[in-house]
């Protein structure tokens, strides 16, 4: 398999959710319009806090995140970064990543169309 | 226990018997104010959705039995526990059962103000109004003051017969439901409620909280209602007839207006059981079904005004509610009331427009100062930051559901 | 309020209360329906559920108001509100506590046609059958047609006794569940219930809704067998204890067959509580038990053999549970109401087969013709794509947890 | 039903209706009871919670009508049902109210023993203290045992006055968290709560479900203490009073002391209503004030010097909220029931410290023999693979919530 | 690190819930028995639609499917892709789309073996 | 795009959720602080388990299972995996699984750093 061959990148971004809103409009803005979207726990510098239960502490690490997949054609993905860095930050700690990682292939399962045209 | 029971005995335990029955039912309505809103915020305001009532509760019992209750009927609880004991202490079980009326009255503007409110003003504010205003009205209408309800009273004199309130449309829910609105616009509506121009409803947490706490108080009403009588001998079978009809026609006029929404189907049931509360001694059935669905209009419609063209952030709705839909009640009251429509007759439409506006009068009056200087002094609202995080983890330090921890 | 009480008075009061706190609980039961069924589904028809039994519920209160109550008992309430005042209003307490039981008629249909039938047939259907197959058979047994219950009536004469049904197992429940059959089966099963020749159950969305439905049920129970005393002079002690009984056969028998199934312990309680109503008032205690326990297993092989030998696709299982077990009920009376048995006597066992048949024959005929007739003309079932996306989405346009959006 | 009801007549059936109004109540805190576990417990252990209540209720059910009502009070229920109806069969509805007592008993042990214990003993370790521990006690103070409780019994003449427990603080409450007591000592603490030296609290799984059963059995509460009086005519608003008052003042002290805790803010206010059970008939209400804040100081600092210090995994709380707030309830009756302070006088704190000390250690006793002998036979405790995967898949192979598969 | 060497894939399949029976059907079928699956809202060219909330308007534009990650060979990804395809078509729109992504490595945490065998 | 100049990894662990809070202390315990958590359900060679409700037989072949994603430098891979596999194993079968997978590119929302600086 020539993984060089890829032209499809997966964004696969981790942001709050209360963000979610704004990104998804910015994606609408900008025309792309698939996406993979579910709730998750992040844990990284920001930092968790202590809840109580009956007096009993427990120390919280993992704060809410929402992670957005987006597999796009590699020349849309910096655009699309951009996007979303911009709608997606608060600018306090706890905003955020996107990792891209390489698609290889990619099919839709209702017309069995391949490729960049599945997206 | 073994004396031999006279025809006096038995009534008046009857009536403590009937009287404790009503305010454990009414009681239980607070569980309802309780789910009713948990299930109306989003998931991180439950946890204090949930304490506020109950908090709220037991705040009230303090300040009513200490002054609500004295200031509205004269009678105190000071003194040896020997002195209570007369006629099975009835008193004591009427306290309980007007306890459970006033203690609505923060429940009412929790309900309005839920999501973004301070925990301090929220207990201090409840508990001054349950000590002043709604006591004092209370007297007005139903205890020592003989001037709105009273058949001797200046209302009487004026306009032929007193302000009639049987279950408290007005004294109970229009109170809690205008001293709610001052509470909700001094506090401003929730972040993100109303953006760049736009309104974005903010998704509730859970239908099936919501009617849990919706069937709590539809049960409770009839304990609200029915033991309105106050005395055993008083009880009536219309009353119970009436809150029936009323809470069918409000559940019926929702729905059809608002195309089977279940969240209307629900409020417009309880829109019907405040409206009928004034005149549910006095009006037919058919008039009950009447005025309950006339009140189901008057939710749905006054709910879309109040929160999209007046963009009053009222959470659950308690304004048009308890505040309209009680106004109408009592209203109703003077007009379904009467005889010529089928009615007991002994209302005069005049005496229940003033009592009404009275009531309007005073608690957008004692709400304003009350929460006024809380918001001039301590403040009313949550940072944003606190806001963002929710009220459960800012307030109580804990959330709904602990073990979502991964 | 403060005329000197008699004791008429007391007792006429005390007749009115003792209805009405009966009402209230069942009242409460249909809070229970509500929940059971909310709890018993998937999460796409949890708002239908919680929106049909209370809309249901209005329905019922209009036509049994103006129809049902009427042609059973002969009694109605047009005409001005001061012509309804006898005796506190008793017979709108009565009206109220019987509506309680009329209403339990669609609120049993639900549990079985749910999560696939369009809302206005639902409505509709249940209006139809408390306007009329409930209140004639109402009106056979209890009523005012001097026929199968009275005890100069039609089957006394035949049989020595006649039928004897305390608290409605074969009126309320036997009906409810045998009205329920015809429809489920002309409704179809739902969307991949039945998959190539297998049976694929349908995972339930929640056990503690379904659990907290059946404990308003339990609770709610005591008011409908206690107070089919219909006044407070006749309450029995004997039928709340042979309730209690027969709930624990109930419970224990399904837990021990079914090896701990929560959803069935739960229902086993219900089944013992269905079949204890009809001889509440004359048998002994552990007579009641094994009524129970009998009942409880036949709930248990009865909801299998109806859901996997017969392909009857009964979500909540309404027509064993009520059905059968009501029929069983009405049966268990003319054998453990026998005083050879250690009951109170005055019962013949043919009397209570030819009147539960009689129960049986006409639900199954009026049912069949009621939504036969509403499958011709509007349709009974959503469309195939409606169904996938579920009844809450479709008939109510919200989901029942709306915040979880994301 | 139509025969002219005199006097006797009416006072008896209002005994009655009394009694089973109180029963119906108090069979609903057990709903609470279910629904307080189901919320603090993991998701995969809340089928096993809803489940143990009502199969408790069962077997106790059955326990309490063969073997402790005619222990404790001398009266059984066999031979023919005619023999049973003597004033509308008082002495079944008081059977009812008092098995609604004692069911009490396994419910406060299955909170203390939660997501660990295999069904077998739990099921059979709460039948036999219903048989024998609860109602040996419950016979010496209230019943036909002339020793603790009775006006002329061992304690009365040794210190003046019997043993006062008007509604069970400790009769019910401090005999069922000290049977709870051993159990949980021999059962040992869930896999993980203290590793390694530390301790890990185990998070719950909803508040909303623990809000629901604090609110069940808030509300319930009322007919425990109220219908305590046991006949109408004694009825006594100061009981319904005091016990307001003992749950506000829970609830306020332990939201002080715990800063806004939501659980502790509804556990303080039980506390406050265990505490208040024995001295509900005699003490003024800001006395009950009083003794409510304390228990839920003694709640709060309780449970966490149980947990925390003495490594009791006490799953809820048992221990210190029954155990202990049940202990000081029937100490603080023989403080504020003196008259010298305010309250009705008739009480002995020797007898309270007494009777209270004899509670504990019968409780204590019995317990450890039973829960001993069951550890040394069936064995008390799922195995390690069991408790991981969770009692609901173990013993009831099911699930919460079944739809969630994907 | 050569990419290139890669010799698994990760299939991610988002497909609609009520499918889910027949797909691990089919993978069954076909002796494929490891897969992680989940829960996620997906947006694409499947319309969303509006709902009402005590006569609010809310867009709901995300729909609710499910994740399926499967590692495999990649002489096996064909075969395993068709058969999704197959189980998972519903016909219309919103039937979802398969990404296949390079996998560098697999380990299995029981046994602590890597590689193809881990799988 | 040059997939071989790939130096981060996502690290995509699945494995049984009782065994998180030691993997998350492991992590710590060497300095590794960002990770995504979140709840799935996994197929393998460990038996699902028949359920009943109303008598009715449910089998089960989703167990739960939870899902870690970590990005880290190349280098500092095989440390990690060693140190999850201590972590997450209880020698049961149905332990899990880790899977390596290239990352081309990574951004901090919240600075629009970008790279290993991201991470
Ligand atoms: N190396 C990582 N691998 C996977 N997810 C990460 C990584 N670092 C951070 N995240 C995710 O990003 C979220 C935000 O990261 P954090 O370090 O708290 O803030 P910031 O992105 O502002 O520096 C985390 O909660 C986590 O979900
Ligand atoms: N480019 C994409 N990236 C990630 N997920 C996508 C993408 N396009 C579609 N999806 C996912 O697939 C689902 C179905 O896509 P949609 O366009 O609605 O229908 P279809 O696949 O039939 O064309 C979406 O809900 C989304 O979860
Ligand atoms: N090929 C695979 N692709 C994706 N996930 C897998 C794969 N194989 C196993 N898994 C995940 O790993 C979990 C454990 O695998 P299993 O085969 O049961 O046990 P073990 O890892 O001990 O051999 C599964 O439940 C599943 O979530």
């Amino acid at each position: 398999m020539n993984l060089a061959s890829s032209n499809m990148t997966l964004i696969k971004c981790v942001f709050k959710g209360e963000r979610l809103h704004d990104v998804m409009q910015a994606m609408e803005d900008i025309g792309v319009y698939g996406m993979t979207v579910w709730e998750v726990k992040g844990h990284g510098r920001q930092k968790g806090h202590i809840e109580h239960y009956r007096g009993l502490k427990v120390k919280v690490n993992l704060l809410p995140k929402v992670i957005m997949e987006i597999v796009a054609p590699n020349e849309d993905v910096d655009h699309i970064v951009e996007e979303i860095v911009n709608s997606a930050r608060t600018g306090n700690i706890g905003d955020g990543k996107i990792f891209l990682l390489p698609v290889m292939d990619a099919y839709r399962i209702r017309t069995s169309d391949r490729g960049i045209e599945a997206i | 226990m073994n004396a031999p029971t006279g025809l006096t005995e038995i009534v008046t335990a009857g009536n403590v018997f009937f009287l404790l029955w009503g305010a454990v039912l009414i009681f239980s309505m607070h569980a309802g104010f309780a789910f009713l809103e948990a299930g109306s915020v989003r998931k991180k305001n439950i946890v204090n959705a949930l304490t506020k009532i109950p908090t709220d509760w037991a705040m009230s019992t303090v300040v009513y039995f200490v002054i609500g209750f004295p200031l509205a009927y004269g009678i105190a609880f000071f003194g040896s526990a020997t002195g209570l004991l007369e006629a099975n202490s009835y008193d004591l079980a009427h306290f309980f059962f007007l306890l459970c009326f006033a203690a609505v009255i923060p429940a009412i503007i929790s309900g309005g103000i839920a999501e973004r409110m301070k925990f301090a003003p929220q207990i201090i504010g409840g508990a001054v109004l349950v000590a002043t205003a709604y006591p004092f009205f209370e007297g007005l209408v139903w205890g020592r003051f003989n001037v709105l309800g009273a058949d001797d009273g200046w209302l009487a004199d004026a306009f032929g017969a007193g302000f009639h309130d049987y279950a408290g449309s007005v004294v109970v829910h229009a109170m809690g439901g205008w001293l709610a609105l001052p509470a909700i616009i001094l506090l401003g509506p929730r972040i993100g409620r109303y953006l760049n121009g736009d309104s974005r409803p903010i998704p509730i947490h859970s239908v099936p909280f919501l009617a849990l706490g919706s069937w709590l108080l539809m049960v409770g009403w009839f304990g609200f209602n029915v033991a309105s009588a106050a005395t055993l001998p008083a009880i009536s079978g219309l009353v119970a007839a009436n809150s029936l009809l009323a809470m069918g026609g409000g559940l019926l006029a929702a729905m059809v207006i608002s195309r089977n929404d279940s969240v209307f189907i629900y409020n417009g049931a309880l829109a019907g059981l405040v409206a009928v509360c004034a005149g549910s001694d006095i009006m037919h059935p058919i008039s009950s079904f009447i005025v309950g669905a006339v009140a189901g209009v008057i939710f749905v419609k006054g709910f879309l005004w109040a929160n999209e063209k007046l963009r009053i952030d009222d959470v659950l709705g308690v304004w048009p509610l308890h505040g309209i839909c009680g106004a109408w009640g009592g209203i109703a009251a003077g007009i379904f009331g009467l005889s010529s429509l089928g009615g007991l007759g002994g209302v005069a439409l005049l005496s229940q427009l003033t009592g009404t506006a009275i009531c309007i009068a005073i608690a957008l009056a004692v709400s304003t100062a009350t929460y006024g200087i809380l918001k001039l002094t301590i403040g009313l609202r949550l940072s944003p930051q606190e806001e963002m995080l929710g009220s459960d983890l800012t307030i109580h330090s804990g959330k709904a559901y602990p073990e979502e921890l991964i």
